[in-house]
């Protein structure tokens, strides 16, 4: 049997998990320093980083630290020098590292971090959602979601440029397990990075202070122009898009064109939801998929697009209503709001065609829970 | 077209690590594919399913398989609770079930060749010996594949999945 | 280093230390939350001619890791120094100890005024038993930690006690540190004039009458445990001062004799203790 | 990128002129000051500098808090009410 499916593009294919896409997409962007923590399913990132490292394929100081607090204080000193900087984390990891997302990005250090979604306790859950990433939306963050390995590779690299950039720390997501340990084929794109640039860095004889402490009006004027420096970012996304891969920047529109029904998502089970698009397609709906590539800066414009009936469809909720469906909400849309797959509750397919053709026969409450 | 297989082994039989290969051995024939293990905490002798998706066209679904085309199972004393029209057997003899069943005698294959792991007999190689003869996957692609997914074991490794690949029946 | 016009208190005894890291060559300063980070300057200025990293409490050995290893793959001489007092010696202790763990080529100071400080005089786990603070208004039941001890069980490179009342020692000590490679701890110890409750003209003779009854034992480990000579003569019982005249503190007003007597029971038992490593 | 927000430069008087905290001022005697310079290490401020005859003292910033006094072996330094 033989089949030439997987043979377009330039770079070399290998069969490799999200995890392992990460990895190699690091290696690429040639970091100085890497801190981590391990904590399930985040670890084979680090774990394959720290190998590299030890054969000499990567030229990094690899820091093994006791907490995620200090994997974020490590690359917040280490950004803070000058030095381009990475680490990796998933659900408790993140809670306990938050005070330092904020400090890293307020201090506007460029920094990248993968972040393999996963339910924060309690109860002990170690399956995917996205209850963990989206408690970073206030921090100052870029986030960004994979749906595949291919584009968990390519968010990576495109975050160090962006980051490095906009001087904003970034977050690629990758949904744990469905996405952090299936292997799937990417493509090693020949990606180049720019060298490592920052606003500003600390170096001896400096006769100058970094956050000090503030009165008056100088900590809201931080938190304002970052805010505005966020929402700005969404431009150097959009440029950068072409050459890491082509998506279509913040969102990725899925049969979308002449659609009277769209779901709004974000993740790794987006592939199962297309497929199920595609059979509703089949019997003559028309519906399709507005995919959130980014949770921050958030696709406003897109959002505001969309046709008039919205399902979205949340791995993470506050209070009873869904995250996601929350902030497409706060666009000014009409929304029906479906929260489902939370503890990495497994939803296929024939889960998606039942729930998109009750959402198309206008069955869905305002707010469901697919339990 | 979609082959979906569902691998039934224990863990540290080696079931991870077969759906690897035969993923990336159908990669080097210009397959798209997809290896997924049972997700959760991995213990040594508890019953873990691993997925694994071949087509000639890109996958995109990631949920685990509901309803696979082959089922391979790597202990007999598991439960088959498939409907799969095709069940990939280690066994030393035929076994009558619906399914059309193929089966090899994959522990003898895996003890003779060495492949144990304290007193466990490791199947990844023979298994995906066997697998890939029933998927029509070139023995030379598993032989690369296996090169690729485990380095220098793979010499070893590959002797016990070719001569999987031969011996296997059906009944 | 600490330029005149500061934020610190009357008689502070983290400025007076503070003053002396001139003597440590290329130092980027790291500085949690505590009286150190005020006295270090209020934005938009600075009190310190160094550069100084602000971060939050238990990141500090952290944040210094990643400053020290960064100069050193970017090529660029630096003395990393993690300044903090013993509020951020106890949230941060993880990191810290990590930090000694992994050797990281950073100095950390601990200025020791055995509370928190900043925060209105809270107890900490260096607060003296029976001191009263804030949240000890009996006075505090549990015994002082030993950080220094617990730093020097590490096998560090570097680890001494000092006091802001042997400016010269301290001096030395910091002046050893700054020429060494690796983990180098010094422990200050730090009296705080509104915190203990005493004129701000007594920070130096309070901090020395600790050392003179035994109460601060100055010591330095550099691969082999010391005496420091500005205070090896208290080893001696007899050399000792009576431990009421160092108790003479708002915070220990309410001592009876026995507890005194307990106190010193206590420090002898410091002594001996420590000894065993020497 | 405005950074003026999040960076702060040395200088002195970061907290003002200091020297009006004082209620108390340090007087130092030429005849009796030895120049030892003890005041000069424990001054929490760094604001006593080797004079001519004697040490001398920068009273922008003193804030009076006395140490000076007490380290002071030659008993050359009095505290004199402002």
């Amino acid at each position: 049997m033989r089949a030439e499916g997987n043979r377009n593009g330039s770079g070399v294919k290998r069969l490799l998990t999200s995890n392992e896409a990460i990895a190699e997409a690091v290696k690429i962007a040639k970091p100085d320093v890497i801190a981590a923590y391990p904590i399930t399913p985040q670890s084979p990132i680090v774990e394959k980083l720290a190998e590299m490292v030890e054969s000499g394929e990567l030229d990094a100081s690899f820091v093994r630290v006791e907490s995620e607090h200090s994997a974020m204080a490590v690359i917040h000193g280490a950004a803070t020098a000058g030095a381009r900087v990475f680490t990796a984390t998933s659900s408790h990891g993140l809670a306990y590292m938050f005070e330092m997302c904020w400090w890293i990005a307020g201090s506007r250090l460029p920094a990248v971090m993968a972040v393999a979604t996963r339910s924060i306790g309690a109860p002990w859950n170690i399956h995917g959602d996205h209850t963990d990433i989206m408690s970073l939306r206030d921090a100052g963050w870029i986030i960004g979601m994979a749906e595949s390995a291919q584009e968990a590779f390519d968010m990576t690299l495109q975050a160090f440029a962006v980051s490095e950039v906009v001087n904003i720390p970034f977050a690629v997501g990758i949904d744990a397990f469905t996405m952090s340990h299936t292997a799937e084929i990417v493509e090693i794109r020949n990606a180049k990075l720019p060298e490592r640039r920052q606003a500003y860095r600390i170096l001896p004889g400096m006769e100058v202070a970094v956050n000090a402490v503030t009165m008056g009006e100088a900590r809201m004027k931080a938190r304002y122009d970052l805010a505005i420096d966020l929402e700005k970012s969404a431009e150097v996304i959009e440029r950068t898009d072409g050459e890491f891969g082509s998506y279509g920047g913040l969102v990725e529109k899925y049969r979308l064109e002449d659609a009277e029904y769209a779901v709004v998502m974000a993740g790794g089970w987006c592939g199962d939801a297309k497929d199920a698009i595609d059979m509703l397609r089949d019997e003559g709906v028309r519906i399709g998929m507005l995919r959130l590539r980014f949770i921050r800066p958030f696709p406003e414009k897109a959002v505001k697009e969309l046709p008039s009936e919205v399902l979205v469809v949340d791995r993470a909720n506050t209070g009873i209503k869904g995250i996601l469906g929350m902030e497409t909400a706060a666009c000014g849309v009409e929304v029906k709001n479906v929260v489902a797959g939370i503890g990495g509750l497994d939803v296929g397919i024939d889960d998606f065609y039942r729930l998109f053709g009750k959402f198309v026969d206008g069955k869905l409450e305002k707010v469901e829970w697919l339990i | 077209m979609l082959t979906e297989v569902t691998i039934y082994c224990r863990g540290g039989q080696g079931g991870v690590t077969a759906a690897r290969v035969l993923a990336t051995a159908a990669m080097l024939q210009g397959y798209y594919s997809q290896a997924m293990p049972q997700f959760g905490p991995e213990r040594r002798g508890a019953r873990v399913n691993t997925y694994l998706r071949i087509s000639d066209r890109p996958i995109r679904r990631r949920s685990v398989i509901k309803n696979p085309d082959i089922v391979a199972v790597f202990d007999r004393k598991i439960e088959i609770d498939s409907e799969a029209s095709v069940v990939i057997l280690n066994s030393p003899e035929p076994v009558q079930i619906p399914s059309r069943t193929y089966y090899v005698n994959a522990t003898e294959i895996a003890e003779r060749h060495g492949l144990v792991n304290a007193g466990w007999a490791i199947l990844s190689a023979p298994m995906s010996g066997a697998i890939a003869r029933v998927l029509d996957i070139e023995i030379s692609a598993l032989k690369e594949a296996m090169h690729i997914e485990l380095g220098e074991r793979a010499e070893r490794s590959f002797k016990a999945a070719k001569e999987a690949y031969e011996v296997i029946k059906w009944t | 280093m600490i330029l005149p016009g500061n934020a610190s208190c009357q008689g502070c005894p983290i400025s007076m230390a503070m003053r002396c890291l001139d003597v440590i060559k290329n130092p980027v300063l790291v500085i949690p939350a505590g009286c150190s980070t005020v006295i270090a300057g209020l934005h938009p200025k600075s009190a310190m001619k160094a550069p100084v990293v602000h971060v939050p409490f238990p990141s500090t050995l952290a944040v210094a890791c990643g400053l020290s290893e960064a100069y050193k793959k970017l090529g660029v001489e630096a003395n990393v120094v993690a300044w903090m007092g013993d509020g951020a010696a106890d949230i941060g202790f993880a990191g810290l100890s990590a930090s000694a763990a992994r050797r990281d080529d950073v100095i950390t100071v601990v200025v020791d005024n055995e509370a928190y400080m900043n925060t209105g005089t809270q107890a900490s786990l260096s607060t003296f038993w029976k001191a009263k603070t804030t949240t000890s208004p009996a006075g505090k039941t549990e015994e002082r930690r030993n950080l220094s001890l617990i730093m020097l069980t590490h096998k560090a490179d570097y680890v001494a006690t000092a006091s802001v009342g042997y400016i010269r020692d301290l001096r030395k000590k910091l002046r050893k540190a700054g020429e060494m490679a690796g983990f180098r701890f010094i422990h200050i110890h730090a009296p705080c004039p509104p915190g203990w409750r005493f004129p701000s003209e007594k920070t130096v003779e309070v901090a020395r009458k600790a050392v003179m009854s035994g109460a601060w034992i100055l010591w330095e480990y550099d691969g082999k445990l010391r005496l420091s000579k500005a205070g090896e003569k208290y080893a001696l019982k007899e050399n000792r001062i009576p431990l009421a005249e160092y108790l003479k503190q708002g915070r220990f007003l309410h001592l009876s004799e026995r507890d005194i007597r307990e106190i010193e029971r206590k420090i002898d038992e410091d002594w001996e203790f420590l000894l065993r490593f020497s | 990128m405005d950074l003026s927000p999040i960076l702060s430069e040395a200088t002195v008087a970061s907290a003002g002129e200091t020297g009006s905290w004082r209620n108390y001022r340090p007087l130092v005697s030429s005849e009796l000051c030895s120049k030892c310079g003890n005041c000069i290490v424990y001054c929490p401020e760094g604001v006593i500098f080797e004079g001519v005859d004697s040490v001398e003292i920068d009273y922008r910033f003193c804030k009076g808090c006395g140490v000076c006094r007490e380290v002071c072996g030659q008993k050359a330094i009095e505290m004199v009410p402002e």
